[in-house]
């Protein structure tokens, strides 16, 4: 047999990044920041960083797959990238004790961006560890001359960790909680539609329409969704599912279409951010 | 510097690694990672005669040093396969073995026929073993008459090397392995995942929708490694070693058992270069040890044991 | 507070968490690290007729999340255990469970007899299934008619509760627990380790003088609970689930699954006080979520998907 | 059913031992030193430790079993117990990463240890790591007032580590290589032997006859054990097996003893010492 050479070289790899801060911000969250400088300087809001915990499949490691984190920011000039995440199972917990110095195998950015409306006015709607991306999407859009407002939620103010970020990244937060224990009592939907309703009634935003962008628990999501439909609203989301390989080649990760299981795509390619249009929310 | 040439009946691999079949889409995006024509091969994913939709998510769960999937062989079909992936896989050199599926006789014929004058098909995979699809596949690998009928009507129908990937669910595996060797098959792709089930605690039901799935990952190795040796001890055929394969010395343990080749599968969704890695630790192996080609290590371990008592406790 | 108390047909136990038998001896050394009337029972090493020597070694050879033996069943026999284990579990409180081996219907029906007259023996777990025995266990386990020939065998001996252990390496799995419920099996133990091998691949031989072994530990979790689950759909029978267990939530999935009792083998290797603590993790559980019996758990799994299709996809 | 209450309260656990100090002696070899007040008094010479590497069967961990390791010395006064390992699969190279502060998880001492004959000049004969029991009961040989003499072989110079901590112990020490980098250059057996043959010849070694203890490779102390049957010496050994539980409830570790398998004991409870007459050698 004799073929043709390889048309292309392959040209990824997992990186080696040094943990080169790790906070904790209480309510079992934490701050984990990575030196990447490639990562920093490719990365786009929406985007992802899959993580390898507890050594994976390798020599010593029993987790088989790796975990995704939303990319909280990136700064080119530090050469760091940011992720906010919630202590949870074996995965989160095996992260939580990474001290400074020692080095996490990452596959990062993946995934499909925020494509970001210059013509309206950003809307971030969070939910929980939702906020994530939208720390680093805020300092995106303000880049460009926008000015985003962001409406996040949680079960309770101790979860809240995360608002400052936005706030330095220059969005203008709201807050709501279930219990009401900070700002808003209620869920984040109904303080965002409540909001751009009374605005939309006071006649407008003051400035150009809103554009809506999500992340958060599925029922949060479902029920802008719907809201967004009967009003008109653009809204992006960002999902998530389990994701064995985060590269596309295992279609674990698969979210089904408006119109029926012939429209799964990949969230970890075609996704984590989608139309919201484009998603059947049952 | 040792030859990783291995030669399965009538294919012949440039190396014993290749990427295994549901685990590596069709090549596109492992490619960002390894260099395809570096392999063995690529098995594309299960491809049926049109287009399916798989099952609804979650679709894996992760297990101890395992994963349970039950994808339900989501794939684009044939025609897609034939012209879009079938063309790019070849500009990159890679050599290709199609897994095939289909829910009727005639499906896994139809599949074998289209593939029948495509260029640059290595071999075919009959997968006749997925657990996930409830109308198909899984009556013929667990029948051994019905998997000889579709190993004679795909190998009618293309006569290409054609691997029969066995169950290890099957009732009785060592009854379908003589069935389909008996049909034709030039050997046989051992193993494919066991039927396995994850409960939620929290939500106190099935993790996933299906209820069952199937189980790989390292957690299954020694059990397919059982399979290889025995169908080795039995049939003396060409075998594609497959469960759990992480490292090279994984891989050194199939060829040992009795596998010419072997795939890499759930390893390359936490590594995507765990083939070529696997590639270059056989490769140092052999040459520290002095093993000039692929072919003395296959089934070496079985010598190692000659006069005692090869197969004892073998199933069936 | 929740009432641990589970039970199993005609035998009741204080608390569902069973340590397995095999890898637990005869309770003496796990006494040191834990306190035996806290747990379920103990199901004691599998005790014959006379004395058993065992396997040469190594007998264990550890894969991920599992480890492969071949112990051959070793143990002092029957005498043995009636003159000087028994009477010292009877002296800690501990439920006892006696697993029962035998190379013939006849020396298993011995065993049994000799338990018939034996105070403290709470119940017999019937092994036919253990894969390290040449001549004996196995062909009964694989067998439908003879594994319900020894059922009856035993049952006429010795009235007590009987649970009969099966092997995942049977052909037809469903028909031997048909076989042997109908023979007069209370129920069932669920599962036997799985047919494994494990190649050494700097000596290029098995690593077990065996070759095979059976695979335990968290990598057949997955697989044992497929069992459970398709032996509660379908029989609706006592069953003690075992397989990889570690944790609380472990022995939960095996509870949801179908299981009234669970048994903790492997894990005992690596903490030895793994049972005491999967008893402590269930109380909490139960009381957590509002359970007031281990029975409301049991197999309610299965209801949460009723009106979806139940057992899809499971052997024979 | 009412049942009496339990004879005997548990009493025994896996210890959390924090490591003190932990050396590269160069050659793959490292001494581990671990708090251990309780360990370091109670423990003899010739018992071990059982160490869980990689997070064992526990949530992240992918290996199963723990590691055996000779309780190498122990220091009653400082609370210490040390172990001299060498680098070499899993669960070693975890271990090797474990930095002082870190906590292990141990079952400590487990096993049956030398009987030191009060009455005879004890020779220890150690083969690679199996230098490391020797350490332990030279101090305690000293502490009786016996005068130990101490054989050591390894392949090569660079290997020989240990023999240092055997002086500094009280053991007057021998070396052997087999490339004969350092001192004898053949097996330590030939070279213990021959020295024993000579002293013998000499009419006898100045004070008690010989007792004499090994640990190393199978294929020395088959040799040794022949030898010392030959010529009359008592030799203790201690073997080493797979381990899969170490307290005795998985029968993994059996020795077949010289009258065939019904002569099986438990090298991880009966031993892992045992009178070499106790074993068979094939
Ligand atoms: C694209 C993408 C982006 C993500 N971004 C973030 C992020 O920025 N920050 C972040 O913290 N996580 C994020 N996640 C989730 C993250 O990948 C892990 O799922 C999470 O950290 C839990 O993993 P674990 O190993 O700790 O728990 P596991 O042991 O894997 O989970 C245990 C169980 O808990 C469930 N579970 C996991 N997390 C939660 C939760 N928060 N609430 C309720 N149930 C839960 C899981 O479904 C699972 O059944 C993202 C996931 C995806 C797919
Ligand atoms: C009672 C007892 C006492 C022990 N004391 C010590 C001690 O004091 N110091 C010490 O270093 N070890 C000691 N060992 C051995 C130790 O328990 C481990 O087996 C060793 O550390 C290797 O474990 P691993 O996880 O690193 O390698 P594994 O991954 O378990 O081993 C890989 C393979 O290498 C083989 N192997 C392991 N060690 C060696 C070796 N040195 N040379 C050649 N092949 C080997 C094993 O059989 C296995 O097949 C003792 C064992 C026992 C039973
Ligand atoms: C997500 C996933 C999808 C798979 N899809 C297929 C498939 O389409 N056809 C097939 O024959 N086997 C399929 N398999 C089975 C693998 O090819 C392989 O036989 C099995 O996973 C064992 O190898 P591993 O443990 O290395 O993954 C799939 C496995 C996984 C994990
Ligand atoms: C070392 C060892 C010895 C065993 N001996 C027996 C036995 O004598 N009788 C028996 O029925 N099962 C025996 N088993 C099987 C266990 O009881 C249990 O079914 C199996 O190990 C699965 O549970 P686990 O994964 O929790 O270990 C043995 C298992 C191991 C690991
Ligand atoms: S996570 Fe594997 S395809 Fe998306
Ligand atoms: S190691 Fe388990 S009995 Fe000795």
């Amino acid at each position: 047999m004799s073929l043709p050479p390889p048309a292309a070289r392959p040209r990824r790899a997992p990186l080696a990044l040094r943990v080169a801060a790790h906070e904790d911000l209480g309510g079992g969250l934490r701050w984990l920041t990575l030196a990447a400088p490639d990562v920093a300087a490719a990365a786009e809001p929406g985007q992802f960083a899959h993580v390898r915990c507890g050594g994976g499949l390798g020599p010593d490691g029993a987790l088989g797959t790796r975990r995704a984190y939303s990319l909280a920011d990136a700064d080119p000039d530090r050469g760091t990238v940011s992720l906010l995440y919630r202590v949870w199972g074996r995965g989160s917990v095996w992260l939580s004790q990474r001290r400074p110095g020692e080095v996490l195998d990452v596959l990062a950015p993946l995934g499909t961006p925020f494509r970001l409306d210059p013509h309206r006015t950003p809307v971030f709607v969070a939910g929980g560890t939702g906020v994530a991306p939208f720390i680093f999407l805020a300092r995106r859009a303000r880049q460009k001359g926008l000015r985003p407002l962001a409406f996040v939620g949680a079960r309770t103010a101790a979860e809240l960790a995360g608002g400052e970020f936005l706030a330095a990244a220059g969005a203008e937060v709201a807050v709501a909680t279930d219990d009401g224990t900070a700002g808003f009592a209620g869920t984040v939907v109904d303080l965002v539609v409540r909001a751009l309703e009374e605005t939309a009634a006071a006649g407008g935003l003051a400035g150009p329409s809103p554009a809506l962008y999500a992340c958060g628990p599925h029922a949060m999501m479902a029920a802008l969704a719907a809201a967004c439909a009967a009003h008109g609203w653009p809204l992006q989301v960002s999902l998530e599912t389990p994701m064995a390989c985060g590269i596309g080649i295992c279609l674990s990760c698969t979210v089904p279409g408006p119109r029926g299981p012939g429209f799964y795509r990949r969230c970890c390619v075609e996704g984590p951010v989608f139309d919201a249009r484009e998603v059947a929310w049952e | 510097m040792s030859d990783l040439t291995t030669r399965l009946g009538p294919l012949t691999l440039r190396n014993p690694v290749l990427l295994a079949s549901g685990t590596a889409g069709f090549g596109r995006e492992l490619a960002e990672y390894l260099d395809l024509a570096g392999l063995g091969g690529i098995i594309v994913k299960g491809t049926s005669p049109s287009p399916w939709y798989g099952n609804p998510g979650p679709r894996t769960v992760e297990t101890p040093s395992g994963l349970i999937n039950s994808i339900g062989l989501e794939n684009p079909g044939l025609r897609h396969f034939l012209e879009e992936d079938l063309p790019w896989l070849r500009t990159q050199g890679a050599t290709v073995i199609v897994n095939v599926v289909g829910r009727t006789v005639e499906e896994y014929a139809a599949v074998a026929e289209g593939l029948a004058g495509a260029d640059g098909v290595a071999a075919l995979e009959l997968n006749i073993s997925c657990p996930n699809v409830k109308a198909g596949g899984i009556q013929f690998g667990h029948d051994p008459r019905l998997a000889a009928e579709v190993t004679r009507a795909v190998k009618a129908a293309c006569g290409r090397p054609l691997f029969v990937k066995l169950s290890p669910n099957a009732p009785d595996v060592p009854a379908v392995a003589e069935a389909v060797l008996e049909a034709g098959a030039d050997g046989l792709s051992l193993i494919n995942t066991y039927l396995a089930l994850a409960i939620d605690v929290a939500r106190l039901r099935p993790v996933l929708p299906s209820v069952f799935g199937g189980l790989s990952g390292p957690a299954i190795k020694p059990l397919a490694l059982r399979w290889v040796w025995e169908a080795h001890a039995r049939f003396r055929v060409p075998i594609i070693g497959m469960g759990g394969i992480r490292e090279w010395s994984d891989a050194a343990e199939f060829l040992l058992a009795g596998a010419q080749a072997v795939a890499v599968g759930t390893a390359s969704f936490t590594e995507p270069r765990t083939a070529a890695f696997v590639v270059e630790g056989l490769r140092k192996w052999l040459d520290e040890r002095g093993f000039a080609t692929v072919g003395e290590v296959v089934g070496l371990a079985h010598r190692a044991i000659d006069g005692e008592e090869a197969v004892p406790l073998g199933q069936s």
